[in-house]
Order: structure tokens, then C-alpha cells, then sequence
């Protein structure tokens, strides 16, 4: 007899409903996959967790969570393990926060390749090192072929905004000058030539990425910085909009200085889309006031995650919560926020 | 991007609206006594909104926004039967995304989906006729909607299933062609209407000939645009000079894209596959003559109206009440604007539109409340 | 209503059934090609023509594009020559 | 013309894909279903916080995450808002922490009741106050019909753990008393009722509560715990296993002291299932020193979650990490982790 | 629970485990020179294992656990066979939950399900037969496992079926027999076997009597057993009684619910619906001659052998090489112990069994690994 | 193999289908009851059977139970005023 633990005992290609039971496979899963990649400290079910950042007076802690549900899991750019690592640490950052610590939580659908989630987790570790964070504490579910698509992840962060920092929509003034990091819609293109719906094929990565350092680049040279958003569903358009809403101002943006890829327009044009509605995953919205919009273009051209960084627009005092567009021909239109999503049209 | 570009280019829209300015001045229109002119095409309506042209072009200028968005002048019995025909288990119910949220009596496609209907967005019908080649087992109907410029689409596709054998492929055909309703327009006493600017893509395929009625018979000049700025421009200005110049022609400012005689293998194609039923609802104009296609008996193994039993019985039979207080029909022949409808921006939004005008895009209604026509950037008081 | 863009064919991908591949700005779709084709397949390589819907639905005439933009332009310069001028630049930035 | 907004804008009956667009759909359905009720702080995406106990020397962070996935989504005893809420709160208060913060991230299939989702929030306000924790940022995502089931809802949590509390599964030791709050696999056993696949009908209830009072109770009048865990998937045979392993002990309990319904018991005969393996949604096992456990015992019984507490076993010195019943019969066997999901048996 | 709970009274066992110890005494059974008890049924050793009758009964018994796991004897062709029809799209393929983790030679019914075949766990073929009713076009097919215990209940739901005219159920009958087996092993010359506790739920249905030939030819003692663990205790006093006393009986413990004829109604039904198959082929023993049912030609259209064109090879042809290394076949004929086996605990463990005895809880090298029965609660050095 | 469990009827649910409702603890189940049916069907409710992958196997003969349970008492009793007896309680607590 022998009772020696083999050295692996995750030998499935694909999961299965006994990988969710609570039972041995589950916890082979767990480890194998998750844990083993991710480290997280103590084998409690609940991360513990100390930080001097979080101490300092005046300080605040930042809490926000985001589920990613994208299909496919895996496109031209990234998976939905980078995603929702970059879509939380983004949500942390866009309000000044250092992204400490994520959780994640992983719905997988029964007949999920194993492969495919170490892939995933691959992805979120190399981003969480990029941002800085540790991936703490987790949890996996997995559902009934069918009842999910692939897998979803849902990451939870929590960050620390040194004493002093204020970025909130709310502190949007006229004169303010609206300023992007890079191109427009290029996760929205991406995704929508990835699903292969409209059987459409073009050369657009996803611009799925981080923005802390970007951030706190901006903010180093720009310390007036009034507030930043990430331009995800909705895109660019329904930022302005949240952003006007809340700060109970107008922003015009300039349609000659959108910065947008030949490949994402034309796509716009065959589906009659907009640009400023198709989604992100790397870029933001921030607000700078005007005498230090030049030094926060300029050093966030100076990040990685920031090379296109251009002005877009000022915030005027139109009508409260208006965003208008001065469009390439001299006219001017008014972007509003969209119903639902936006569909391809044709007639 | 090639030919499209060149069109979009500010600094050559200096002239034309220059020009424009002037020739208004020359026929004294002026805001209180203005030149009505009618662009027919909802794409038209669109670009107007999307550029500001509206705000570009003189106050003596007033553009009347025709009927020409296939997606507003549905009736809503038709929605209903495309609710019916997509809740069918077996049916795949195929549709521009355009369609989705019209809503119906009961529900709109959007909503029909959520409740479990199979129903698939593709940008073109030769999506649907994959579909039908990978699931030999489904009935994939496609929604055939629009003008003259995209029924050659569905008629090629229909016979390229007939050609294939495909035997689980229709097409539930709601096709409508443009020269009835404006000639209904111009039937009606109340319409005021100086000028037209003619649909671009809907001529790449008829040509431009089928409006010569508009000039010869009532007198009015019609310019057949392009859908870049620079083209409506242009055509605008056309039309002005006409009616400065007292003539009424059929003019061609989209050559690039348009013969004279349109295109003669997809007006074969239309020919070969449709014939015009009786009369047909249009949605706040009511039943036109001769103004809907459908699938010819040889085709009628494609025809979804006879494989699934559901025919067309006309408006007189079939068309359900448009909801209460709904002025689309007013606002479609021009006689009232949109924000002058009771209902604009309150009881009918984008988000709940009561009307079909408030549904798509191009619809009058929706471009006005999205685009600002009816909302001043100024601050309100 | 009828949504259209110019597209460049690249490639005849599917003769017997009239399918070719076309380029919108970097953007591939396999249309139908049977509305433009009136000759050898292979000479629409390189053309461009409207397309709507997957369907290439009209070539494209590069004189009668040249001659629509020259008569633009024309009607630019013949207008800056203009005290008109004036006017049309206050419409073109006074109104918006 | 009339601009003013309309009262209530959300009329669908259910979720549609546009519910999900970033629009004002989107909006809409966030704010009257969601933020209305939870009101959470702020008008961010990132929640900002701030507690004196966390600033307090030697306090640590507690953070945990769990995906909800129960099918029905209501069911005898409660619904998924309530696990959701619930199950965090436990995963924090086992840990001794003080639950401060959730997060709420809900993922929707096309074609849920909007009328489901208030209830569901509505649940999770009133469970959300009972625990004392706030739900302070949320996230909504919708997937096309038939990719989820209804809804899935991640919660993440974030609790102080007070100076000088230590619980944790590797501070068990031998002689300590493995005590749990109440009846066994109520909550397995109402799922299995309730979903109907076997055509059985019981009068069971899931025992989902949250155990923080309970907790704080049994803590005050025995402040020696070394360890609790809620037994939720796997049951409380997969809990004693895991402490069994993380302390490296042995764990031998009584056949006859296990609390359980008799419809639980019938459920089990007819299946032939385990109830010790059978999940709970408000079931712990705690483990106090033997001079304590009496004390532990009765601070349970005078709180409402732990009613029926009592002792099941005792920690020895056998085997690290193995666990044994003395049956009711006077043998002795191995109560071992599962391998997969419990499955019922016929022959 | 009624007819239950005194049955598992742990206060009368003292009576029984003291008569149990002195007749062991008697007949000088020691650990070295034990008297070799089989419990044929599955459900037995489960039962000595959940209890640990293993550890309270002296050491002069030995417990050799049988064949009588249907899960565990099933071979894997035949699991191959449940996969290929669970993977055909219009099939909902049912089982109990007992035989979803049991490999095939591809994949596990788990895997399948996993892969996306729809399988569904059911609690009894009546539930098989309700989705055959609400699902008319699927082909919804049983999986048929068991012993004669279970054989009466597909018996049943196939005359319903046929009653009812459903056309979209069949049984994959892989029914066995409990006599056949028993008389193989006791032809084994390797086989020392002094008594039998014989299957109570078998045998209420087919009666004591089929086990005749056990005491009649080969002069072994057989006691048919309750669940509980006092019926099985009794039952093993009863065998060690008969041993001792040179006896060799068919007794009848389970009264209570064993006629001693059996249940003429599930007799009827089995006899109308199956025959005997010339042979079968059992996981670890090989073909054995008349001891698997198969569905009579009268009910071919209940048969998803006929109508799936699967039928029966016999395991000449169609049998699968068992796992390398494997020795299901010498623990089931109790030749040597599960701990024995090389693979056991290394590789063959219930998270990756490589024989049928780890899947099935009730299979003996399971019950072992899983209750203890190999590894003792005392510390290891 | 075969678990199976004793359940009382409590109710005939569908005559012509032959089936009743069981209990089995307060968990109920629609169980065939052709097996036992050999008399009204009205008479089995109240009457306890052998529950089986839902059909209702074997009706369970009181008597028969009462006379093994008495058999299984009257083996303790006996034991009880036997010397046995010391080695009978340590095999019950001494080995596990
Ligand atoms: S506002 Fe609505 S109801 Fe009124 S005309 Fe427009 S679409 Fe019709
Ligand atoms: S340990 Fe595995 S391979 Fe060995 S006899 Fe048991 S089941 Fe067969
Ligand atoms: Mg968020
Ligand atoms: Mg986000
Ligand atoms: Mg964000
Ligand atoms: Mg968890
Ligand atoms: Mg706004
Ligand atoms: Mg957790
Ligand atoms: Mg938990
Ligand atoms: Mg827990
Ligand atoms: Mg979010
Ligand atoms: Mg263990």
C-alpha cells in the first residue's frame, strides 16, 4: 500500500460539475489553478491584511468591484483575466486610489477548459504585478453547461487615496480642459470583429490596460488634476455625459481631435456606429484646469499607456449635464448618452 | 478613406454655403416665409443632424423630414407578426439591428429575445442564408426591411437559396419602394413643398428617371444626393437653384454612385423575385397604393407570409391603433415639427419611444431629441 | 435609410457564387459581387464600388467623383473671389 | 414641449440586452432597482471610506470574496440576495473580523424579472442591516438569454479584525471542543427539495443567516476560540477536514450528538446522500479549549442563529488532517473529504 | 423513522456482537484462520463500512465483499456505449447519479455531460418517462442499471410507456442477475468462501428460493440480510450459527419485507418485458453465462439497443482492455484485499479511479479508502 | 445496491397510473404502487412499503418486523446473564 499524494491530481482537460462540490476536486482545482499562480497570503477564506499607507491620517480607503462577462474570453489584446484585472485597478485609479489588493471570483461553466483558466489566471497575475496589487483572496463557483459562457470573473479592489487627493466628478469647472490617453472604441472594435457576428475581419487589438501609472504621472505634473474616468461601456460619450451630469457643467468636445484608428472607423461606417459609444478598456477621460493641461498631456505622453494622450474638449457653461460635439464640418450636435447598447444599423 | 474623405472637408464647404446664403437671399426666403425642401431619405436626416448642417445652412431654409426610414413607417401589426414568427421554436428570427427595438402591441424583437426568442442581429442576408446552411434542423426567417437599396440584397439571397435547394430559408418581406409615397405627398392639399433632395442609394439602384413624375407632372425640382456633407450641400444648393431659375428637373448630384438608369442586374433581381402588392400601410401616412413588394408565387417556398400562414390583409384589416396623442403621422408629411408633438420628450422618448419617429436614428423624432435639434447647448434659464 | 460606403475589392474569394472580399479602411467583409460584375471577375480587383449589406452594389466612377469635387472646389474659389465671403464664414463659425 | 423627466423610467418588465449597454437604459434600471435602495456613498465607481477601527493599532484588514449561483434563485428560507449577503458577512465574521463594507456585482440574464431583482436587493438590504455592513459600490452586467441562470451575484466584503484576535483553522489543538450553532444540511436539502429534479417535496428551510452576533456572543463568553468555519459547500464534513489539515490534527466526532431535521435525515435515506456532506448557508463549526466550550455553548443558545449549538466532537492527536465519526453504532470510521459534488444514489 | 431507527438500536447490538464473539469462539475462527463471509451486495458493504461493523465483529471473520455493485461490474465498453448515445444531439440521455463518474474508455457520463451532451440525473425511470412526455421531440433514453431490485421498475415504466403509445422512450437495458454470479465464483477452485449474507432487496422480489442451489450443490449457508446494521449483524450470527452447526440453509432474516417467493407482480413485469442474454460480460469476472436481461423483440421500440443499432457484442468482441495494473477482478473474487492492489491510494484513487471498485461508494476499494478501512486513525510514525 | 427505504402511503395520487404518495420522514414522493396493489387501493394508505427508485417495491409485514426485533432482543437479554457478556462490551468500545 501505498498512500503517497501523487504530485498532480488536476488531470481533467475539462471541469466539470464535481470541480464545484465542495469536495477534493474542487480544492485539486483551486490549487492547482488559482492559488498556486496567485499566492495568496494564509489559507483563511478571508485575506488579512495590513498596510501602513492605510493608517496615515487623512487617508481614505477605495472600494469598487466590476464583473466581466466579455465573449469571447479571449481576443486580439487580452482575455477577460486581463480585463477584469485592468478594469478594477482602472475604477481604482481614474479616483486617485493606489491599488492595493484584489479579490476574484470565478463563475465557470461546467465543459470550461483547464488550459484555458491557466491561461486566464496567467493574464491576471502578470497585470496584478504590473499594477502593483496582489490578488488576496478568491472563490470559484462552477455552473450547469449553459448557464454561463466560459467563464466570468468578477474582481473586487481595494486601494488607499492619500490624504489630500480629491478627483471626483463633481469637481469639473468651466475652462477645464477634457484630455484622452489614446485612440477611441478600440476594445469595442475588437471585440465586435472577435465575435465574428458580422463576419467582419480587421487588425484592432483591444486597448485593454492599466492606468496607474499613467495616473500618477498626470498627477505628479498636474496636481490640480480635477477628476479622471475610464471610458469603458458606453464609451467616451457616456463618460462626458456622467461627467457633466455630475459637475453640473457643459463640455464641448472637438470631432477633428478625436484621435481615432482607420480600422475602427471604417468599421463605424460599415455597422453605422459611433465611435465615441464603442467601449474601452484602457483609456479614460480626465480633466485638467487650463493652466495645467499642457504638463499633463505631456506626461502622459511620457507613459506607456499614454503615447496618443491628446486634448478633446473644454467644459463650458452651457446647459447642466449637456456634452456637444462642434462637429468636423463647423456644426455643432448634441452627444447625449445612448438607450441601450448601440446596434449596428443599416438602413 | 477614399471618396469619402474629399466629401467631409470643411474648408470646401465654405462655397457651397456661400452660395447657398446667396441664392436664398436671391429667392427672399427668409425664417418667416422659408423654402420648404424635403429630403426623403432617412440617411439624410441623419447626416443633417450628425454635421449640424441644420444650424449651418440659412433660417430661410426649412427641411422637412420625408418618410423615407423604412424602420418608422413599419406598421405595427407587422411588428407584432414578427414577434409571432421569431417566438416560434423553430425559427431563427434573422434582422438588421436597426429593427430591434421598434416596439410592437405586445413586445418589440428586443424584448421578444429577452422573453426567449431565438432572434440573431447580422449585418446582411447572406448571414441569414449561413445560418440556414449550418442548422439544417432550424427555419431561419429573415426580416426583410427597406427601400429599393436593399431589396436587390434579399432578392439575390432568395435566389441563391433557390439555386442552393435550401429548403428552411425565407424571407418575411416588408419591402416598400419610394416614388408612391411621395407621390401621395404631393397628392396632399396641406403639404407645402418647394423642392426634394432625392434618396442617393435607393437611384444607385432605379436610377433617377422613376421621379421625372415629380418634376413633369407637379413641377418640383428634385436633386438625387450623396450622403456626405459635402453632397447634401451641394444638392441643397441644386435645388435652390432651381427654384431660383423657376425650373423643376431631375438632377444628379451623387454621378459617382448613381446612372441615370440605376443597376440593371439588381433591378432584374427585384423584377424576377417581387411584384408590387395591391396597396400597403405605411405608418402614420396609412395605405398606399402599390407601395409594398412581395415574393413572387414562384418564390414562394422563400416567402415566409406563406410557409408560416400569416399573409398581408392590408391596414383596413389588420393595422392596430397607433397609440394615443402619437403625432407621426403629422410630423412625417411635415406639417407640425417634432418638438411641436405633445408627446415629444415626455410620453415619447428614446428610452420609451411611443412613436416609430422616436425609434431609429434616422427617424425625425429621435434625430431632433438626440442630436439637440430641439435642445439649445445655451444654458436654460 | 440604406446605409453605404465605398469599399476596394482585394480579392475574388468565391467566383461561383460571386463572392469577393472588400476593403473598408483596413476592414474585411466577404460580399456579393453580383451587381458589378459585367465582366471578368478578376478585373474588379483593385475597383471600387458602394457597398450595403454585404453586397457590393455599385462601381464607383472616379471621373464623375473628380468632376463632382472639382465643381466644389470650383464653387469655393469662385466664392472667395466674392464680398460674399464674409457671409458665408460668419455662417460657417456665428451660428452654431 | 415639455423636457421634464418622466417619474419613473424604468417600465420594462425585464431585463433586455440594453439594460446592459452603458446607456441610460443601463442608468435607469442601476439607480431604481440598485442605488435606490442600497444608497450607497458617493456618486463614484469606487466607494470612498473611511473607519476609526481600522486606523487602530494592530488592527487588520479582513477581505474576502464569494460568487452566489443557487438554483432557484428563491427558494424555501430565502433567496440569492440573502446568500449573498449572508455568505460574505460569515466568511468575514468566522474569521473574527467586524464586517464593515460589501460590494454587490450582479450578473443578469436577458430576460430577468425586474420584479425578481427588487426582490433580491430588497433581501439583501434587510440582511445587509441585521449584519450592521453597508453595500457601498455595485456593478450590473447582462448577458444574452441562456448565458447565466436568472442572476449571479458576487459579493466581496471587507471587516476589521479587532487588536489581539486571532482565529484561524491552524490554531486548533488537541482537546479542543468542535461545537456547531444548529441542524445540520437544511440548506442542501431545501435546494434539492426546491429545485424539483427529484420530484421531492419537504417542509425544509435553508438555514441562510448571517452569523456575526452569534459570533461576537460566543467570542465574549469565550474569548479562548481558536477557530470557526462556516460550513457551506462540502458541509461540515469538508470544514473539519480543512481545519483537520491546516492544524494538523485529528478530528473525531460523535454520530449521535450531529443535530439534524428528520426531513434531512429522510431526504438522505431516500437519496442516499450524507448529510454531513449536504451544504449549509448559517451552519458553523467552532472549536473552543475544553475550559471554554461549555461557555461558548451557552452564549450560542442565547442568540437566535445559534439556538440549537452544541458539541459534535473533540480534537485529538490521531492522524494530522484525518477526521473520524464514532458511529452511532460504536464503530468508527473515516469521515473523508468528497472527491466532486455529492451525487445521489440508487443502488 | 419507523422500521428503521430499532434497527439500528445500538443498545441491542451489545447481544448480538456477544453471540456473534462466542460462536466465532466456537467454530475457533481466528485472524490467522478466519471464516470467509461474503456479502454479496453492494449495499451491504456499504452499510458494514458506515458503520464500522468491520472493527466491532471479532477478527476471526472475514468480510469478502462480492459482485454486487451494479456500477461497479459494468463494463467499460458498455460505458463507452452510454457515452456515444448521451452524445447524439437529439438524445436526453438518463441515469441515476451512481453512474455518472464511472470512466469509459474516452470519457466518463460526467465528461460527456461536461462536453455537452444532455444528461440528466433522475431519481427513478418515472422521471425518465415524464421528460419522454414533455420533451416529444427528443428521444429521451434510460439507462437501465441494476440488479433484480431495480429490474421490476424499468419493467414497469416500459408497459407504461407502451400503455401511454410514447414513442420517444427506450431503456439501455443493462440489467443483471444475481444468481449467475454467485455460481460462478463458487466454481472458482481459487474461491474459499464458508457463508453468504445474501441481497434483501434482490430478493424481495425474486425470493429466498433462486439461492437454493447455493446450500442444495455447493453446501454453503446463506442468510438473506436487512440494511440496517442489526439485520446485518443477526445475519452473520445466523451463517456463523449454520457453520457451526454444520448446517447449510437458505434463511430468511429480512422477513419483514422478503416473501419468501417474491413479489408476483414485479416477477410478471420482468418476465414480460426482458429474457435472459446467452451472456454477459461483468467488469474484474468476465463473460457469465445468462446473466444480463435484454428487452424481448414484443417491446423492441422501448429497446435503445434496436433502435440506435447498438446491440450487444458480447465481451469476445467487444470488451475493452482493463487499465493497466488493475486488480479489480482478483479483489472482487476476494483473493486479495483492496490495500493489496498496487494501485490502490497511488493510482487509483476515488479523484482519478482507474478500476470500477474506487468509483462507486459502494465498491469495496472505495468503501475502504473512503471510510478507513485501510488507514488507521492512529498516528503514523 | 438497491437502497431502499420504508415510506408509508398517504395518498393515492392517480388511480389509473397506479400511483400514491409516500412519506418518508415528511419528505414526500409520487411512487408507483403496482407491486402492492392486490387489493382497493384506498386500503394501502396508512400501509408501510419498501421505497424503491420510486416505485413501492414490497409491503413491510409488521409482524414478521416485530418477531426479528424480539428475536434480536431476546439474543441481548440472554447475553446479558452470560459471563460473555465482559467480552461482548469490550469488542463494542475497545477496538474501534
Ligand atoms: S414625439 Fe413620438 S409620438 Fe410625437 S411625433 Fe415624434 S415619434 Fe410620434
Ligand atoms: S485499487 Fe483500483 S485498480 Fe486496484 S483493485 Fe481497487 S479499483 Fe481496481
Ligand atoms: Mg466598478
Ligand atoms: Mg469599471
Ligand atoms: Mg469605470
Ligand atoms: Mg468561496
Ligand atoms: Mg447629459
Ligand atoms: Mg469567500
Ligand atoms: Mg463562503
Ligand atoms: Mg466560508
Ligand atoms: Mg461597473
Ligand atoms: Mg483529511
Amino acid at each position: 500500500m501505498n498512500m503517497a499524494k501523487p504530485i498532480t491530481r488536476l488531470r481533467d482537460e475539462r471541469v466539470t460539475l464535481a470541480h464545484g462540490g465542495g469536495g477534493k476536486a474542487m480544492r485539486d482545482l483551486i490549487t492547482e489553478v488559482f492559488t498556486d499562480v496567485f499566492a495568496p497570503p494564509g489559507d483563511e477564506d478571508q485575506a488579512r491584511l495590513t498596510h501602513p499607507a492605510i493608517t496615515e491620517p487623512g487617508a481614505q480607503l477605495a472600494f469598487t468591484t466590476d464583473s466581466f462577462v466579455v465573449t469571447p474570453v479571449e481576443f486580439p489584446g487580452g482575455d477577460i483575466g486581463k480585463i477584469a484585472v485592468c478594469g478594477t485597478v482602472n475604477d481604482l485609479v481614474v479616483g486617485g486610489a493606489r491599488p492595493l489588493w484584489l479579490s476574484a471570483s470565478f463563475i465557470i461553466e461546467e465543459g470550461c477548459e483547464v488550459a484555458l483558466l491557466r491561461r486566464i489566471v496567467a493574464s491576471m497575475k502578470v497585470e496584478a504585478d504590473k499594477a502593483g496589487v496582489q490578488i488576496v483572496t478568491g472563490d470559484t463557483k462552477v455552473v450547469g453547461k449553459g448557464s454561463a459562457d466560459k467563464v466570468f470573473v468578477t474582481t473586487s479592489g481595494v486601494g488607499v487615496i492619500p490624504a489630500g487627493r480629491h478627483l471626483a466628478a463633481d469637481q469639473v469647472r468651466p475652462g477645464d480642459v477634457a484630455i484622452v490617453n489614446g485612440v477611441l472604441g478600440d476594445h469595442g472594435a475588437a471585440i465586435l470583429a472577435a465575435r465574428g457576428d458580422m463576419a467582419l475581419s480587421a487588425d484592432i487589438q483591444s486597448d485593454c490596460q492599466g492606468l496607474g501609472h499613467l495616473i500618477e504621472a498626470a498627477l505628479k505634473a498636474a496636481p490640480g488634476i480635477r477628476a479622471a474616468r475610464d471610458a469603458t461601456r458606453g464609451g467616451v460619450a457616456s463618460a462626458l455625459n456622467e461627467i457633466a451630469d455630475a459637475a453640473g457643467v457643459a463640455i464641448e468636445i472637438d470631432e477633428t481631435a478625436l484621435p481615432l484608428r482607420p480600422e475602427v472607423r471604417g468599421m463605424c461606417e460599415i455597422l453605422g456606429l459611433d465611435p465615441l459609444y464603442l467601449a474601452n478598456e484602457g483609456t479614460l477621460v480626465l480633466f485638467a484646469p487650463p493652466d495645467q493641461a499642457d504638463a499633463a498631456i505631456a506626461a502622459m505622453r511620457a507613459t506607456d499607456a499614454g503615447r496618443d494622450a491628446v486634448a478633446i474638449g473644454t467644459v463650458g457653461k452651457g446647459r447642466a449635464g449637456l456634452v456637444t460635439m462642434r462637429t468636423l464640418f463647423g456644426g455643432s450636435r448634441v452627444v447625449d448618452m445612448l438607450v441601450g447598447e448601440q446596434l449596428p444599423r443599416i438602413c | 478613406m477614399k471618396y469619402v474623405e474629399e466629401f467631409r472637408d470643411p474648408k470646401a464647404a465654405k462655397g457651397v454655403l456661400a452660395a447657398i446664403a446667396q441664392v436664398t437671399n436671391e429667392i427672399g426666403a427668409t425664417r418667416e416665409k422659408p423654402v420648404h425642401i424635403m429630403e426623403i431619405c432617412g440617411g439624410h436626416t441623419h447626416a443633417i443632424f450628425r454635421y449640424g448642417l441644420d444650424k449651418l445652412t440659412p433660417e430661410g431654409i426649412e427641411f422637412i423630414h420625408g418618410p423615407g426610414c423604412p424602420v418608422c413607417v413599419l406598421p405595427m401589426s407587422r411588428v407584432d407578426e414578427c414577434v409571432e414568427l421569431a417566438e416560434r421554436p423553430e425559427v431563427i428570427f434573422t434582422t438588421f439591428g436597426d429593427a430591434m427595438r421598434v416596439p410592437g402591441t405586445r413586445k418589440s424583437l428586443m424584448q421578444a429575445k429577452a422573453d426567449g426568442a431565438d432572434i440573431r442581429m447580422v449585418y446582411s442576408p447572406l448571414d441569414a442564408l449561413e445560418l440556414a446552411r449550418r442548422n439544417p434542423d432550424r427555419e431561419v426567417v429573415f426580416f426583410g426591411l427597406g427601400f429599393e437599396t436593399t431589396t436587390p440584397s434579399t432578392a439575390l439571397s432568395i435566389q441563391q437559396a433557390a439555386a442552393e435547394g435550401l429548403t428552411n430559408f425565407t424571407v418575411f418581406c416588408n419591402h416598400i419602394t419610394v416614388p408612391p409615397p411621395i407621390k401621395a405627398l404631393l397628392d396632399d392639399p396641406h403639404m407645402v413643398l418647394d423642392g426634394f433632395v432625392g434618396p442617393g442609394h435607393v437611384s444607385m439602384v432605379i436610377g433617377i428617371h422613376p421621379y421625372d413624375f415629380i418634376a413633369r407632372d407637379y413641377g418640383k425640382p428634385i436633386v438625387v444626393a450623396g450622403f456626405e456633407p459635402l453632397d447634401l450641400l451641394q444638392s441643397v444648393l441644386m435645388v435652390l437653384e432651381q427654384i431660383r431659375d423657376g425650373r423643376a428637373e431631375v438632377e444628379n448630384q451623387y454621378a459617382r454612385i448613381v446612372p441615370d438608369n440605376g443597376n440593371p442586374v439588381s433591378i432584374a433581381a427585384i423584377d424576377e423575385v417581387y411584384e408590387a402588392r395591391p396597396s400597403f400601410e405605411w405608418r402614420g401616412l396609412g395605405e398606399i397604393d402599390a407601395s409594398g413588394l412581395r415574393i413572387r408565387p414562384k418564390y414562394a417556398a422563400f416567402d415566409a407570409e406563406e410557409k408560416f400562414g400569416i399573409g398581408y390583409g392590408g391596414g383596413q384589416i389588420r393595422s392596430v391603433q397607433e397609440p394615443d396623442g402619437c403625432a407621426c403621422g403629422q410630423v412625417m408629411t411635415g406639417r407640425i415639427k417634432p418638438v411641436a408633438c405633445p408627446q415629444f420628450g415626455t410620453g415619447c422618448t428614446p428610452e420609451m419611444p411611443l412613436g416609430a419617429l422616436m425609434v431609429s436614428s434616422e427617424g425625425a423624432c429621435a434625430a431632433y431629441y438626440q442630436y439637440g435639434g430641439a435642445r439649445s447647448p445655451e444654458p436654460a434659464e | 435609410m440604406c446605409l453605404g460606403i465605398p469599399g476596394q475589392i482585394v480579392e475574388i474569394t468565391d467566383p461561383a457564387r460571386l463572392m469577393a472580399m472588400a476593403d473598408v479602411s483596413g476592414v474585411r467583409r466577404e460580399v456579393n459581387i453580383a451587381c458589378i460584375a459585367d465582366g471578368p471577375l478578376e478585373s474588379l480587383i483593385g475597383e471600387w464600388a458602394l457597398i450595403h449589406v454585404g453586397f457590393a452594389m455599385s462601381r464607383i466612377d472616379e471621373d464623375e467623383a473628380a468632376k463632382t469635387l472639382e465643381a466644389l472646389r470650383g464653387l469655393g474659389e469662385a466664392q472667395e473671389t466674392l464680398e460674399a465671403m464674409a457671409a458665408g464664414d460668419a455662417a460657417l463659425e456665428g451660428r452654431a
